[in-house]
């Protein structure tokens, strides 16, 4: 019996005379033969807790993580500072192992956080109402996608360069479902969306137009400018956001964006090679009714008391079905408790501050490495450099412990000597002063 | 009388309303940089006017609100919960300890594989294994949860057809799917066809022969289906699906009934998803995160997801981002890790015996409680919905409780609540009336089996006496049935400040539900 | 009824009844080396003949257990916890992460100071900050609470004594000292000598001047004392007490009241204790762990325990276990290290000015609290003991209450119960009549403690209706009043099989506590 | 205002209109001017949750820990593996932050808990009462010794050299107090107990004798014997003992042994550098109104429900001052949660599976060492032996990262080239085989 199970001898007989079966193997006469596996499975056999977490730990030993090196990597997923209260909260049964509150009386917690976090979410985007999560930031550019298409019936789908390349890549991959194509627009020569090609790609067959603020290379874009383009011909303007910088950039809710999505890991949650995570997906008021996901309502009990329930689940598959507004159902809640936590842990003020001073760092770091910038202009947290002998300088900050950031030439060919470095408040001023270094130490080997 | 209740003391006030101007949790680290002025570094027209209105408040009292909130949650921590369809079996504290290694919590997605050699190690074993359970030879771990998977497989399904030049039109569900599976071929842009329950609650193979033409792209089956039960006729059902050139897609989330007995690919499956955080125990998280990676056979194959993780020669581990055929990416990176590392962790402990023992005794453990549930003075009002014996789980109806005690599935579940058990899944499958879908998975004890017989024999005693009871509960829990119906007709889904300008430190007082009472 | 009685779902059962023969939560690792009989291995004489009867759980049933029992703890994250002289502040989830960390939680004691240092210099770094928020210049972290530091001062003046030829057998404690005091001074081999209290609450200067001979040895203080009142004398005090060749030990259970305003050292104390699970944040764990370090004068350094950590001139830290005069070890190695962590970690997050704006929140706080329980329909029936500011806490009379509602100050202890808040410390300091005492610490808002003040009122106002409602409460506690008398007089301090023999896998069934019905 | 603290600008305003002061000094009017400190705290500046979780995290990093190498080092504290669902429970606000259960009807968590410990440590040790737990082992000793004391009237205790250094310290030290002398038994030329030279000092002043079981060295002794012989004179036996070996060892319960008390870090509990663990004290019923520390014992509530409380507190400080019969007030309550969740873990049958497992490692050990062996008798988690060259050993392992273990000289003169070698569930055949070929190497060499 392994130590998960409690079925002792005396139990299994008790419980076959029960049901009245002679073994356990009777159970499974419904199963014909030919499809019976009738041999054991090809596994390693089981092991004590104790050998797991060894194996384990070696596993983990093999990777060289964010404390094992000074990492300027980002490009969609950032290295922050987590405190420990969001750990301890979530390690916390009653967090971590209920199901999605199907019954609110015994769901209260779950579903107060839900409520919390749609408001924050709705404060960080300018949006009125936000829904409780979905899968990541990617998946809730498509998700904005499958929403336009219901909502619009029309055909094509505009996204600029400047969208993360996972996220336009989901996008076409969903759209091929849902019977769409997706158009993309360059960038400038700063490595800001091209305006005028905007305004070009947008027709009257156009469901909706996406955006990203800051921008895959880091750029503020002229949000209000890029909206009001797209938006001309009735296509619903979707941004995708980075929550941090939203703390001091103006919201998209207030400059004609529609529907505002984001990647929700810079909020609390690890890196974990990836995931999970959670996307968030805030929207204007006429959407409700049509968003993905769980939403989280306030109500009142049969005595009167202040409640919280699932609410509007006449959009979601478990009622509606084939007719669903999206077939999500798992999302992903204990992430966005970590979202909710680490914006309350911040606050008002200290959103502000730590966005501050993201901002700046950013600005000190494209200054010291003194490369040639692919996005001169306004910068937060990420910024593209030309390298002129990227493989060099890789091979040597590696060597030292370095990660100099991320290779454009993997997604954008058009950088192809493309260095996206990253700043967070975890990359000091020293960091920073080190890979300044290294790319001087590169230059004069070079020269 | 109110203070002798133990509501009283935790009133419902959201983090914003315990917001004071000027309390903060989080200190800045020491500015190390020039302060260099926004207005430099910013332009006017991108500025934000006025801040987002976050809570302030102390970390004592932040801790508090999150620990309080927390212990109005039931869980599985708690006591049992056969929420049918869920698979709710215990999540081992070591899994949570592995996945908080700073080598798999710290470690960046855009990581040099070179430097994330046993990530992707992980990842490779995990597809290894899960490739052996479902018995298919490909995987991905891509998809974030089941109806994700199910998306990948339709849309590798219309990759499939239309790299052979057909395109093809409808998915066939059984009437007994979950709603996601329908939800899904929509979403993949092919229509919808239902195809019926024979007597035996499996599927209506005559239905099925009828509506299975050329223009159908799939069947989506789930095997045992939502009814618990195994279809006996899954080799024909392959047959026929195989024969009009479909594909036959493997709903996972009931693969917790047949590990190391029966496998997906062995069945026909073309495309399998699993549910990690049902059969391999991912915790739930009130709702996510989960994973649901696919499995799926060498036709299928080229169509899979990038990047895949692969072996290369030299042993070492690779991303493979460069397929041709493949659909794409359904999500960023490469899928939820996190969730990796406890599923893997969980199918070391238990190996491939262990996988085994676990469905033949989630096996046992529904059946019998399905017999005590049969008992004299229960199975009269709550009969079994498909007699036959059952897999990992059981639909009874609640027909004759209505009928005859004037008692409602829901009733009979709020009044649960009372007992400390979580109620079943109710009302699903559709074409059970008043139906409840019991699972208790593996990892329950004989005597919380017992106890929720007596449980259930016990509210419906009660009942028999005063029906009243069971249709006001609950009354024991942090609050009583709440008003679903006015929630939705007007919806309030965020917190806005009372009148006051929301700057006012004061507003939170002032603010009803707030205010020093409600600490 | 009870079925609607949430405490009905969680029957009291031990552990113990929960074990069922064959069930296991353990499974060994691999035995790699060869299995020698064990009778070749050990003699006869000393092997076990039945293994210890510990029960027999799988890990799901494991955890729920306990965190059942947890459940059933009233706790510092969940509300309001006002225990007199306990210092209950909020303890940062910081510490408890940085604690883990493997170089910390994973650190052998007797690992070479070589690979240690870490460890030792955070050791030296504590000591540091210790002697100067003490304004004592040596500092040993060995004690493993305040008890055994006070025990370490009384042994320390002991030799200090011995080495100057003295043989002294009194040591002085004030009518309100805590009741380690007394007892220290039994386990030290001295005699108490009880010094008054005078009308101001401090110590009765004419009586101490009295009882001072050369025949004392010390006087124990603590100041403020557990009135919560600052010694004004305090100068005086020491005059006498150095006048007589006597040490002047200081009770640190109250520094929470002074840091960075005065220091022990600065009033003439010659040995200092800390309670670091008070002053610095150490979590009390429901009883423990904490630690007691403590901090002296030159002159009593030569006798501090062994071993000492010391910076050499190389800059690297050592363990100085050539200690000639030291009193030698009270406990096992260093001291509990783990304590040391968070409050170092406690020290760097606050700083000077943080520790002195901790003190200086908390006096706040209580003279607050103090003004609101003076306010009418609360202040006639609870007067202030000693009409004076208070330092960090206060001290109440329940005599009022008691003799116009008849309402006992344990009444109105157990009627906060049902309030969602920790009452007060009851009948200490003894020399207060039916005392009150009550400290809120700084990490309290000012909501808490107008809540605070609210239920007070309320529980007053409900006594002058219907007194009994108290004298019965609480009434929404997992249990109620407990016979304590009983227990004392028939204790059963251990769980027993009944009558059934207990390897018998039924005997918890049979058990009268348990049985399914206890799930 | 610090991020634990919350008074607001408008708040400290209220509040000292409501005490009726000017401001915060006026509260401090009763400390004389001549003992303020009037400068700030000579210490570092406040910092930032990740600046002081980076130094902390630096500091540990300069700590060689037991999973940094392979290492054999005991002598009192062992490298056990603790379970995961340790630490998660430990991590719960519910048993982390709690005073001691004063208020019994809001602590039956702990109090439960308290109760669970006893019966377990009771098992183990084979006797009918034990406490709730005491700080540590050699504290534990030492309260012994005073109970004895208050028992006995005697003026002498007497110790096997067998017994731990730290424990043999603590008795010292704590008898210099309440006055008594303590004398020592040499060990015999096999390491253990000299039964004789035992005997021989023991009289009518005993109050009592100490032995340890298994003893420093790791040698399984004759607990009957000795007992019987220490005893007999009327000296109160007490026996220090390792919980984990007592799953295999007889009981000292049923071997004479009048008290049993140990160090509780093997079960559950961190290496920590030494503490925080627990003490455990079990005694016949004769000593249970005289044990030091808090006991919980069953009763029922005016319902009649179970129920638990502390008990006997008229042992106690609190109640009975100077006549208390101990002073300890805090203990180790959360280190002994962690003792009996850990033995519950084990249950009945993984106890005896560990310490089996541990008795056969540590004879392989020793067998493989190929040393000559200070105690050649039974051995149980740790041994004892000779190696010539001892420096030579230590320099060459612990550059290649393995730590042999304890050098003996330090606390036995007596053994100058002596090294105490222990062995868990930790230290897997190939870790010891690795010594082993060390040792032969270093002989290699010196020949
Ligand atoms: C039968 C069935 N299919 C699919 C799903 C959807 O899985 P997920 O919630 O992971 O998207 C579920 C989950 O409830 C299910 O029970
Ligand atoms: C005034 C005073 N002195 C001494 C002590 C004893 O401290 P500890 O419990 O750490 O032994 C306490 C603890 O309650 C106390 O309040």
């Amino acid at each position: 019996m392994s130590r998960y199970t409690s079925v002792t001898d005396q139990d299994l007989e008790a419980m076959l005379g029960a049901i009245g079966a002679g073994s356990l193997d009777d159970l499974f006469e419904d199963i014909p033969e030919s499809v019976r596996l009738n041999r054991p499975i090809d596994l390693p056999a089981g092991r004590s807790e104790q050998e797991v977490n060894d194996h384990l730990g070696a596993l983990a030993g093999r990777n060289r993580h964010c404390d094992a090196e000074v990492s300027f990597l980002g490009a969609g997923m950032y290295d922050h500072y987590v405190p420990a209260l969001v750990d301890n909260l979530l390690s916390r049964s009653e967090f971590l192992t209920p199901y999605t509150p199907y019954q609110p009386e015994i769901s209260q917690g779950g579903l107060q956080v839900m409520f919390e976090f749609q408001t924050a979410i709705s404060e960080l985007t300018g949006l009125p109402v936000a829904n409780a999560s979905v899968y990541d930031g990617p998946s809730a550019v498509a998700a904005a996608g499958y929403l336009a298409k219901l909502e619009t019936r029309r055909g094509t789908l505009v996204t600029s360069r400047g969208v993360h390349p996972h996220s336009r890549a989901a996008l076409r991959t969903h759209a091929a479902g849902y019977g769409m194509t997706v158009e993309e627009v360059p960038l400038t020569a700063e490595g800001a969306t091209d305006l005028e090609a905007l305004a070009g790609a947008v027709g009257d067959d156009t469901a909706a137009v996406f955006l990203q603020q800051p921008n895959f290379l880091g750029t503020v874009e002229e949000l209000g400018e890029l909206a009001e383009a797209a938006g001309g011909s009735g296509a619903i303007v979707v941004c995708a956001a980075d929550p941090l910088p939203l703390g001091i950039l103006k919201p998209p809710g207030e400059q004609g964006v529609d529907i505002c999505v984001g990647e929700g890991q810079t909020l609390g949650n690890r890196l974990d090679f990836g995931g999970p995570s959670f996307g968030f997906f805030a929207a204007g008021e006429r959407f409700l009714r049509k968003m993905p996901g769980r939403i989280a309502g306030e109500t009142v009990d049969v005595d009167g008391k202040r409640g919280f329930v699932l609410t509007l689940q006449t959009r979601e598959q478990h009622i509606r079905r084939e007719k669903a507004t999206h077939n999500i159902c798992t999302s992903q809640a204990l992430n966005a408790l970590a979202g909710v936590v680490y914006l309350s842990w911040l606050g008002k003020r200290g959103l502000v501050e730590l966005a501050e001073l993201m901002l700046r760092r950013t600005h000190y770091a494209r200054e010291a490495l003194g490369l040639e910038p692919i996005n001169p202009g306004p910068v937060v947290r990420e910024f593209a450099v030309h390298v002129p002998d990227l493989d060099g300088l890789f091979e040597q900050a590696r060597t030292e412990g370095v990660n100099p950031g991320y290779r454009l030439a993997r997604d954008y060919p058009e950088y192809e000597d493309g260095l996206l470095v990253a700043v967070t408040e975890r990359r000091t001023r020293a960091d920073i002063d080190r890979l300044a270094s290294l790319v001087r130490e590169r230059e004069r080997v070079a020269a | 009388m109110s203070d002798l209740d133990p509501r009283a003391r935790n009133e419902t006030v959201t983090i914003f309303e315990r917001s004071r101007a000027g309390r903060r949790a989080f200190v800045a680290p020491e500015p190390d940089v020039p302060e260099a002025p926004l207005d430099e570094l910013l332009p006017e027209s991108q500025r934000r006017e006025r801040p987002a209105e976050l809570p302030e408040v102390s970390e004592p009292e932040l801790v508090r609100h999150y620990v309080t909130l927390s212990s109005k949650n039931f869980h599985l921590d708690e006591g049992f919960y056969p929420l049918g369809s869920c698979t709710m079996k215990h999540n081992p504290k070591l899994h949570e300890r592995v996945a908080a290694l700073p080598g798999h919590a710290r470690l960046h997605p855009l990581q040099d594989p070179e430097y994330a050699q046993g990530a992707l190690e992980l990842m490779w074993r995990l597809q290894g294994a899960l490739g052996e359970i479902a018995g298919l030879p490909h995987v991905s771990l891509q998809p974030s949860a089941g109806s994700q998977g199910e998306l990948t497989g339709l849309l590798l399904t219309r990759a499939y057809h239309e790299d052979r030049g057909e395109r093809r039109t409808k998915v066939l569900t059984p009437d007994t799917a979950h709603g996601t599976n329908p939800a899904t071929v929509t979403m993949a842009g092919y229509q919808v066809v239902k195809v019926g329950t024979a007597p035996d609650g499996g599927v209506d193979l005559d239905d099925l022969r009828e509506k299975t033409d050329d223009d159908v792209a799939c069947l989506m089956l789930t095997n045992p289906n939502t009814l618990g039960l195994f279809d006996r006729n899954i080799e024909e059902i392959a047959g026929v699906v195989h024969d009009a050139g479909a594909t036959l897609y493997y709903d996972g989330a009931n693969l917790n009934a047949v590990m190391g007995v029966a496998r997906p690919g062995d069945m026909g499956f073309d495309i399998v998803h699993f549910n990690l955080h049902k059969t391999f125990t991912q915790p739930h998280g009130g709702g996510g995160p989960g994973a649901g990676p696919i499995a799926v056979s060498n036709r299928i194959e080229p169509f899979l997801p990038a990047p895949q993780v692969v072996r290369s020669g030299d042993g070492s581990f690779e991303l493979d981002h460069d397929r041709p055929k493949s659909i794409g990416k359904l999500r960023g990176f490469q899928g939820n890790f996190g969730v990796f590392v406890r599923s893997y962790a969980y199918i070391c402990s238990l190996g491939g015996d262990g996988l085994e023992e676990a469905s033949k005794v989630a096996v046992l453990n529904a059946n019998y409680l399905k017999a005590r549930l049969a008992e004299e003075g229960i199975g009269e009002y709550l009969p079994i919905a498909f007699d036959r014996t059952c897999m990992h789980e059981f639909v009874l109806s609640g027909s004759e409780a209505k009928r005859r005690l004037d008692l409602r599935t829901l009733d009979i579940a709020k009044r649960m609540l009372d007992h400390g058990v979580h109620p079943p899944t109710v009302y699903f499958p559709l074409l059970v009336e008043e139906a409840l879908m019991i699972e208790p998975t593996e990892t329950e004890p004989k005597e919380r089996l017992d106890h929720f017989a007596e449980v259930v024999r016990a509210i419906l005693e009660e009942a028999a006496e005063d029906p009243q009871i069971a249709k006001n509960a609950p009354y024991t829990t942090p609050v009583r049935r709440l008003d679903e119906a006015g929630a939705a007709k007007r919806p309030v889904v965020r917190w806005r400040p009372s009148q006051e300008n929301p700057g006012d430190p004061d507003r939170a007082r002032k603010a009803p539900a707030s205010g020093s009472g409600a600490m």
